[in-house]
């Protein structure tokens, strides 16, 4: 951690960034925080409760404004941080990405590439508990399914803070808000939400870093983060496609191979 | 031990006994255990089948229900005719699901249709050949022309099994036994058996000309897989020679009695005694 | 507030039988936003169109749903009627009441309530159209003919003689295709080599052609008027820049025992060789499969022997690429081997023979100077059979069709037989004689009744060798299905017309649709039958079906006329409907938000970027913008982009949804 | 009708299936009238969000279809549709969403036969699935009006 | 008018099972997977008392998420409007609730009848009756005391149940409250007199809201908008569990020729919501945005409707996901 805030300090003082991105002590657990004087650096922390995915303040235009900037990602973040390169939201040149292994080794990204490397090297960290329910919905019939997704989406009040927290929710204007014609009814009621959620996970195909930030976020703590997950299994399953791999890459959507394999077209 | 159920047909257990006879004892050699379908009735290749359809139909789904009410998943049934029937009937009645109700209405019986039914070829295929070569101990050093007939093959898009012009099967085994089957060009002709009973006389032309392009070209012996076949082209010899006004003593051997002799089993064992024309060279 | 006019079209009474049209006409008047509403028994007719300009010139129609046909018929009619009333042509939509309604459903309430809904969804979809107007392209003034055959050099020599600039690609080293191995034409009986190699000749000659011969294409990209086409120039090993086509090469080849393609095998040719002497470009090519020094790597005697030096053998394939207009695909037919035939003895009997095979036997370039002889033992045949339809018209062959010249040649050759061979008996078996055409029918008659040919009518149901002879068994049905055995010297099988082994392949390279056989479809059965349904593309010849030589030219000609029709003019007008980025007031500019993810999902790579510029010039944005020339308008863009930046003029968001809604409210 | 109608909604491609359909018209061949077509240039171009939009206001079932692999007069547009389809019916499965009730099929301009043949086995399985209530009650927020004040 | 009674916890959930029998619908904590939040409950065990907060505030009794304000159906030219059945609304009971959220029906109701009368609202506010309970427990986020509320206020409850021993003192304070007792009145016995603050929980102020508004008022142009509002992410998730707030946004639920006219909830925080169809927006960064939260609960209604716009229940702070700590900012205006 020391490791971090020196270089956090020597980012600063030498004028390489004008703002480090970084998590800071919260209320209960880490919080994200923007330090632009190296006097504060010793604000910043990096541990596994760092889980916040930071890269979504990337595409902040108010708060980058132009300004050359620091970033401390988690795995997920690196993810999502490669994915907004291939989409062409980020410059190399402007950013500097930071993060902490596992055995606690400041590490500075210097090429896009590297980032790519590391993510192959480093361990996926685990989510036990999402593949358990994903595993017990499998398990269960069609209708059960549906009684569950409708009886836990039922109850998004599309406070849109799934879409906030996501670094690839960076469209100017979003499926939801476009009315002509109204795709999806922006008012919260069961289908109205069934749709936006459906329209989120179509919409991350091949870009999701499967950082579960969105379900992290819903202040009603509903487990949609599981459907961009879902996702996220059928490129890997149907494509052989990993995430790592598919932020890489064109579009899993925009691009095809002739021997695309399927089994339910007549 | 593998089991496997059996539909004889009458003419298996009458006049064509020697086939019967002899399919069983290849059967045994190569431990295949045949169960006779029991209380199985006619398969209708009889006028039955071009005088009335759900007649027909109803003989043959009879003795498929029966079968699969033993639990049986593979019969052999040796009988061209019966094969045909039996073959043609389950994919009919598997094709259309009204009929399959109407037909099991009738015979008063369930039947799922997902019964495998084996002529001795394909059973010789699919549990024979492959020990074949090994267990020729006697092998069958003859000039034979194969004779498929009418049926056997028949109809192609329903059985799905050989060639329909130029079928192949029987002489692929025939080489594989040590014989040389000649290139001949009555392989599929009519035997007349259609006559074998009304018109005589159109019988013993027809076959005849089988017969004689058969020694014409060298032919030792006629193998055959049809008890039809055997009769009209052996049994009615007299006629045929009549006819050809010539006498052709080339004999006319069912494929599992020659089999049956080039794996080491005894004239006996096949019954090569029953023959009109007897394969002298045994 | 749209005033939107229905039209709904009898069609005779091909809608009217099964749709009650007066309810529709009722009902679709009580829509919202429908001004107007009638029925008419033919709408495409002058009368009809006349009705629908009046409506919209009288109630000042803001749209037009036309109930009829499918759009893909009329479509084009009735926009334009629009046109010349002053609306814009894609203010007018179809509702398709006859293929998909009218003739697919009984006569019931409920198909008039399909009707009605039918023509809803499309008045809901009109109100959202937007006025367009056509684009227009610029045009390569240049064709590209696939195919040297008699099709290949009619189209080219029609275009070239047009003025316009003409490429021909043929996959052989000479082109002249089956005609130049026909012996003689039905039903003139004139050498068919005598009429042809003239042709041949002119297109060689000819400044406006530019001949690859023992070339293929490999790659089509673009679209009417631009297309890219790269094309393999197959490696001859020999440099034509410096052959002058002596020949010596090919007299001194080694390897002479290659069976001859232009001879169907029955004569034999070298390893370098010309196909045959009035080959053009008369010029040789090197068969490296069957090439002693490319597989033993020793020999190069023809190189030794070439006074020129013309031979080398490490020339590589070549690849060129041509900008080009307009298309034209000849590349023929090709006809069944005897193989094919078990009960005739698949091809293991070498005096059964095909009607190719028997063209070479009969001309006077072929492997016997013209002589009627048998491949086994060159003996004279004295009776020989001929069967028509061997494959064709036999659903269990899988050829259901009539390959429509058999009929014809097959008397042609009896003929011939007859003519060549005195005494000579000749039996023909036939199901029906199928002799439509100019002189003709008189032509069988002549071969039965002149020259004395015995027509059999009835199928052969084997064939069986036996004693140096053929035994034909077969059945005459006008002899009350009397059986009849023919002890034959030759068997000829008029074998069934099929498509080229390659031609699926080639239809999926340039993207036209085949049928069920592999044959190339034209556009419109009776009304496109030279276009494909990919613009520019167009067929001619035994490529899209089998059929004769002046059929053939006609066709030829025809797609000729199209090209040059197409190259009459300097630009071309595209339809609009294509897909454009959409732009709004700033700070946002555009919903795109230049991730550029859509340019993979474009089949054409009409998706470039665009820069958002200030006053000053600095770049605010960089979005993506479809280049109209390039965009085909297929919408797969519309439907990957996320933030629906993208829409397709013509199949818009708003206009499927409104579409989609309609039907279910 | 006492019997149930489906009311099925398909999405096809100009060029093929639509072609393919007005080929059933001019062979003359029959089939239900339950099922009523919406024209997109290509399968490309059809949006995921129009088949839930047609569940959501009342189709019982949905059929998509397109021009075979290889066939698409685009070149490509329905290996990408494909690919969509893969990904969105994997999801909608998840969700517990019926994919029985959308059929995916390539018909050709050439297969006429083929296409009412599509359309009548589908009519008969929607049949047998009964009206796509669950859905529908969905999206009835009123009914759910409970569930909607204090949701959940 | 205001009277005291004693309830034991047996009685309570009779008295509550008659509400119940008697056909009001009785909305309750109860628990949501993790969570716990309000929803009607049809037996008492569902209800929960140990918890701090519910995740959402009750203000949707009365102002929906999503309501319908009229129907409409169009023919050809003429339109048929339907009106909403205000009638139709059922008699509820909202059981459970803490004070802060009582309290929250002031500032709400202000708005609804500042300049207009809002039908529905009060159509569903008149059908609507309260029953709180004191807290016994705060958390970090809890700040009532500083915003003149606190964990035993009677503002806004019809009756005010506050823990004492085995059982509740009950505070009949309207008149709905006591037509509410009296659906079984027997329930009820007299006041034992035990001393409601020695149950309450001690929450301490934070700090001086008279302070705090004075400087928001010479704050408009000040950086610390921008300072605070780094971390939002500009999702609604404060606005939505806040019982004081009450932005709403009109839609049309189209369907054809028919279709619903609604209200639902909007949120000061999405960019969209002061958008203009120009492309302006006057409320363009996020940091004016969070300034217009903040003025518009501390300063503007103060001033217009005379009610400060929070009851300090803290479920903003407790919602956000990026940890926009509402307590930790005031504190800091505080300073």
């Amino acid at each position: 951690m020391d490791e971090l805030r020196k270089k956090a300090t020597e980012l600063l003082q030498s004028g390489d960034v004008q703002m480090v991105i970084g998590y800071e002590k919260g209320t209960k657990g880490p919080r994200p925080c923007f330090i632009s004087v190296p006097e504060e650096a010793h604000k910043l922390i990096f541990d596994e409760q760092c889980t916040g995915n930071l890269a979504v303040y990337l595409t902040h235009k108010d708060l980058i404004a132009g300004q050359k900037v620091a970033i401390t990602a988690s795995y997920f973040a690196l993810r999502s941080i490669l994915r907004l390169f291939t989409e062409n939201q980020l410059q190399a040149d402007r950013l500097v990405v930071l993060t902490v292994s596992v055995d606690k080794q400041l590490i500075v990204f210097t090429a896009v590439d590297d980032i790519a490397a590391y993510l192959q090297s480093a361990p996926v960290p685990k989510r036990e508990d999402d593949a358990a329910l994903i595993a017990r919905l499998e398990a269960i019939s069609r209708e059960e399914r549906w009684a569950f997704w409708t009886e836990e989406l039922s109850k998004c009040f599309k406070c849109y803070a799934c879409r906030a927290a996501c670094p690839m929710c960076y469209c100017n204007k979003c499926i939801v808000e476009e009315n002509r014609p109204q795709w999806i009814q922006p008012w919260a009621s069961t289908l109205a939400n069934v749709e936006w959620h459906i329209n989120r996970a179509m919409h991350m195909t091949g870009r999701c870093s499967d950082c579960g930030a969105c379900g992290a976020a819903c202040p009603l703590g509903l487990p949609i983060h599981l459907l961009t997950r879902r996702i996220v299994q059928e490129v890997q399953e149907n494509f052989g496609i990993g995430a790592n791999e598919a932020v890489q890459k064109d579009n899993v959507l925009s691009t095809f191979k002739p021997e695309d394999k399927e089994n339910f077209i007549r | 031990m593998i089991k496997l159920g059996f539909y004889p047909g009458c003419s298996l257990t009458g006049s064509s006994s020697d086939y019967a006879e002899s399919v069983l004892a290849l059967a045994k050699a190569f431990d295949l255990e045949l169960t006779e379908i029991p209380d199985w009735n006619c398969c209708g290749a009889t006028a039955a089948h071009n005088m009335n359809k759900e007649l027909a139909l109803s003989l043959s789904a009879r003795i498929l229900a029966l079968a699969e009410k033993q639990q049986m998943d593979e019969v052999v049934v040796p009988c061209a005719a019966c094969y045909n029937r039996l073959s043609v009937t389950q994919y009919e009645l598997n094709k259309d699901a009204d009929l399959k109700k109407r037909i099991c209405d009738i015979i008063g019986m369930p039947i799922n249709g997902n019964l495998h039914i084996l002529n001795v070829m394909q059973m010789i295929d699919k549990y024979i050949t492959g020990r074949l070569e090994e267990k020729v101990t006697n092998p069958f050093t003859r000039k034979v022309a194969c004779y498929y007939g009418c049926l056997l093959v028949r109809p192609h898009d329903i059985l799905k099994f050989d060639r329909l012009e130029d079928p192949q099967s029987m002489d692929v085994l025939m080489e594989k036994v040590g014989a040389e089957p000649i290139d001949w060009a009555f392989k599929t002709e009519c035997c007349g058996a259609g006559f074998s009973v009304s018109h005589t006389d159109a019988v013993a032309k027809l076959s005849g000309n089988i017969v004689k392009d058969a020694a014409d070209r060298g032919a030792e012996a006629i193998i055959v897989a049809c008890p039809m076949c055997q009769s009209n082209l052996d049994m009615r010899r007299a006629q045929i020679n009549e006819y050809l006004k010539k006498k052709t003593d080339i004999p006319v051997i069912y494929i599992t009695q020659a089999i049956g002799l080039a794996v080491g089993l005894s004239a006996k064992d096949v019954s090569l005694q029953k023959l009109f024309v007897p394969a002298t060279f045994v | 507030m749209s005033k939107i006019g229905v039209f709904i079209c009898h069609c005779g009474e091909n809608i009217s039988a099964t749709v009650d049209v007066e309810k529709v006409a009722e009902e679709a008047a009580k829509f919202d936003g429908v001004e107007f509403a009638t029925h008419y028994k033919y709408m495409c007719s002058d009368p009809g169109q006349t009705l629908i300009k009046n409506a919209i010139r009288e109630k000042g129609l803001t749209g037009v749903v036309v109930g009829s046909c499918s759009p893909r018929m009329h479509e084009p009619t009735f926009r334009k009627a629009c046109a010349e009333a002053g609306l814009n042509p894609y203010m007018c939509e179809m509702a398709n009441l006859r293929e998909h309604c009218s003739w697919v459903h009984e006569k019931s309430e409920e198909t008039t309530e399909k009707a009605i809904v039918l023509i809803k969804m499309l008045v809901e979809k009109v109100k959202k159209n937007r006025s367009l107007n056509a684009i227009k392209v610029p045009i390569t003034k240049k064709a590209l003919v696939l195919g040297g055959g008699i099709a290949g050099i009619q189209a080219a020599l029609d275009i070239a003689n047009a003025g316009q600039q003409v490429i021909l690609v043929e996959k052989d080293p000479s082109i002249g295709g089956h005609m130049s191995q026909l012996s003689e034409t039905f039903p003139t009986l004139d050498c068919s080599q005598c009429i042809l190699t003239p042709r041949m000749v002119e297109v060689a000659q000819h400044p406006n052609i530019k001949l690859y011969n023992y070339a293929e294409l490999e790659k089509l990209e673009g679209f009417i008027g631009n297309f890219k086409a790269t094309i393999r120039l197959k490696a001859k090993s020999v440099d034509y820049s410096i052959c002058t086509g002596c020949g010596l090469c090919t007299t001194k080849c080694p390897s002479k025992k290659i069976p001859s393609e232009f001879n169907e095998g029955l004569g034999m040719r070298t390893a370098i060789y010309t196909p045959f002497p009035q080959a053009v470009p008369n010029k040789p090519v090197i068969d490296r499969e069957n090439c002693n020094y490319y597989k033993k790597g020793v020999c190069k005697i023809c190189q030794k022997v070439c006074p020129t030096g013309a031979i080398q053998y490490d020339l590589p394939d070549e690849l060129i690429t041509e900008d080009i207009g307009a298309i034209v695909i000849a590349t023929g037919f090709n006809v069944l081997k005897t193989n094919f035939f078990p009960e005739y003895g698949y091809g293991k009997y070498p005096d059964v023979i095909t009607g190719l095979q028997f063209e070479r036997l009969a001309s006077a370039s072929g492997p016997t100077l013209g002589e009627i002889r048998r491949p086994s033992d060159g003996k004279i045949p004295q009776k020989i059979v001929f069967i028509a339809c061997a494959g064709s018209r036999d659903q269990a062959k899988g050829i259901p069709y009539c390959s429509k010249i058999c009929c014809m040649y097959t008397a042609k050759h009896a003929m011939l037989y007859q003519h060549k061979v005195h005494g000579g008996e000749s039996y023909v078996f036939y199901m029906d004689i199928r002799a439509g055409g100019k002189n003709y029918e008189e032509f069988i008659r002549r071969a039965i009744e002149d020259d004395g040919v015995n027509y059999v009518r009835g199928r052969v149901a084997r064939i069986y060798e036996k004693d140096g002879k053929y035994i034909v068994k077969g059945v005459d049905t006008l002899l009350g299905s009397k059986q009849i055995e023919i002890e034959a010297d030759m068997v000829v099988l008029a074998t069934a017309g099929v498509a080229n082994a390659g031609a699926e392949e080639l239809a999926q390279k340039m993207h036209v649709s085949y049928d069920a056989y592999h044959f190339f479809a034209e556009a419109h059965p009776k009304l496109k039958p030279v276009e494909t349904n990919t613009a520019g593309i167009y067929l001619c010849g035994a490529c899209q079906a089998p059929k004769d030589i002046p059929e053939t030219v006609g066709m030829a000609s025809g797609a000729a006329a199209k090209v040059i029709g197409l190259f009459s003019n300097d630009e071309l007008t595209r339809e609009p409907l294509i897909a454009v980025v959409n732009r709004c007031a700033p700070p946002v500019f555009s919903t795109c938000v230049g991730c550029f993810m859509c340019q993979t999902a474009c089949p054409y790579n009409a998706i470039e970027r665009e820069e958002i510029k200030s006053r000053n010039g600095e770049v605010i944005k960089t979005i993506a913008k479809v280049n109209p020339g390039l965009c085909q308008g297929c919408g797969t863009c519309v439907a990957f982009c996320r933030s629906k930046a993208i829409d397709i003029q013509g199949y818009s968001n708003e206009q499927m949804f409104a579409e989609v809604m309609a039907m279910l409210n | 009708m006492s019997e149930f109608e489906p009311k099925i909604v398909a999405f096809v491609c100009n060029w093929c299936t639509y072609a393919g359909a007005d080929l059933t018209g001019t062979s003359r061949m029959k089939y239900a009238s339950n099922v009523k077509i919406v024209r997109f240039p290509c399968t490309g171009r059809i949006d995921f969000m129009l088949l839930l939009k047609a569940f959501a206001e009342g189709a019982d079932g949905i059929i998509v279809s397109g021009c075979h692999p290889n066939d698409c007069h685009y070149t490509s547009g329905n290996f990408h549709a494909r690919r969509r389809w893969v990904v969105f019916r994997g999801l909608l499965d998840f969700m517990g969403i019926d994919v029985k009730r959308i059929q995916f099929s390539w018909v050709s301009a050439a297969e006429g036969a083929k296409w009412a043949e599509i359309v009548n086995s589908t009519v008969a399985a929607i049949r047998e699935l009964g009206p796509y209530i669950e859905y529908r009650k969905a999206a009835d927020y009123l009914a759910q009006q409970e569930k909607e004040v204090f949701n959940g | 008018m205001m009277e005291k009674r004693y309830i034991s916890l047996i009685s309570l959930k009779r008295w509550l099972e008659k509400l119940n029998n008697d056909g009001k619908h009785i909305y309750a904590p109860v628990h949501k997977g993790e969570k716990i939040d309000f929803g009607r409950i049809s037996s008492t065990d569902e209800i929960s008392f140990d918890h701090v907060q519910t995740t959402q505030s009750a203000k949707s009794v009365a102002f929906p998420r999503t309501e319908v304000l009229f129907s409409y159906e169009k023919e050809k030219h003429n339109v048929r409007l339907g009106n909403p059945a205000s009638d139709s609304i059922p008699e509820s009971v909202v059981f459970g609730l803490h004070p802060c959220d009582a309290a929250g029906f002031d500032p709400l109701s202000a708005i609804f009848n500042w300049d207009y009368k809002d039908e529905l609202y009060n159509a569903r506010k008149e059908h609507t009756t309260l029953v709180s309970i004191s807290c016994t427990k705060s958390d970090e986020y809890c700040f009532c005391t500083s915003v003149n509320g606190g964990p035993g206020n009677t503002t806004g409850s019809d009756i005010l149940l506050t823990p004492v021993e085995e059982g509740f003192l009950a505070e009949i304070l309207t008149e709905k409250g006591e037509t509410l007792m009296k659906a079984d009145e027997t329930c009820f016995e007299p006041d034992r007199g035990s001393v409601k603050e020695d149950y309450l929980v001690k929450l301490p102020k934070k700090f001086d809201l008279k302070t705090v508004q004075q400087r928001l008022n010479s704050a408009f142009e000040s950086p610390v908008w921008k300072a605070q509002s780094q971390r939002c992410i500009g999702c609604g998730a404060c606005a939505f569990v806040c019982p004081t707030c009450a932005c709403f946004d009109i839609q049309e639920d189209a369907h054809g020729d028919k279709g619903k006219r609604l209200r639902c909830w909007d949120s000061c925080g999405f960019t969209l919501f002061t958008q203009h169809t120009s492309g302006h927006n006057p409320r363009e960064t996020q940091s004016q945005r969070w300034r217009q939260r903040l003025l518009h609960k501390f300063s503007y209604m103060p001033d217009r409707l005379s009610v400060v716009g929070c009851t300090g229940c803290g479920r903003c702070s407790r919602a956000c996901p990026v940890d926009m700590n509402l307590l930790e900012h005031l504190i800091s205006l505080n300073n």
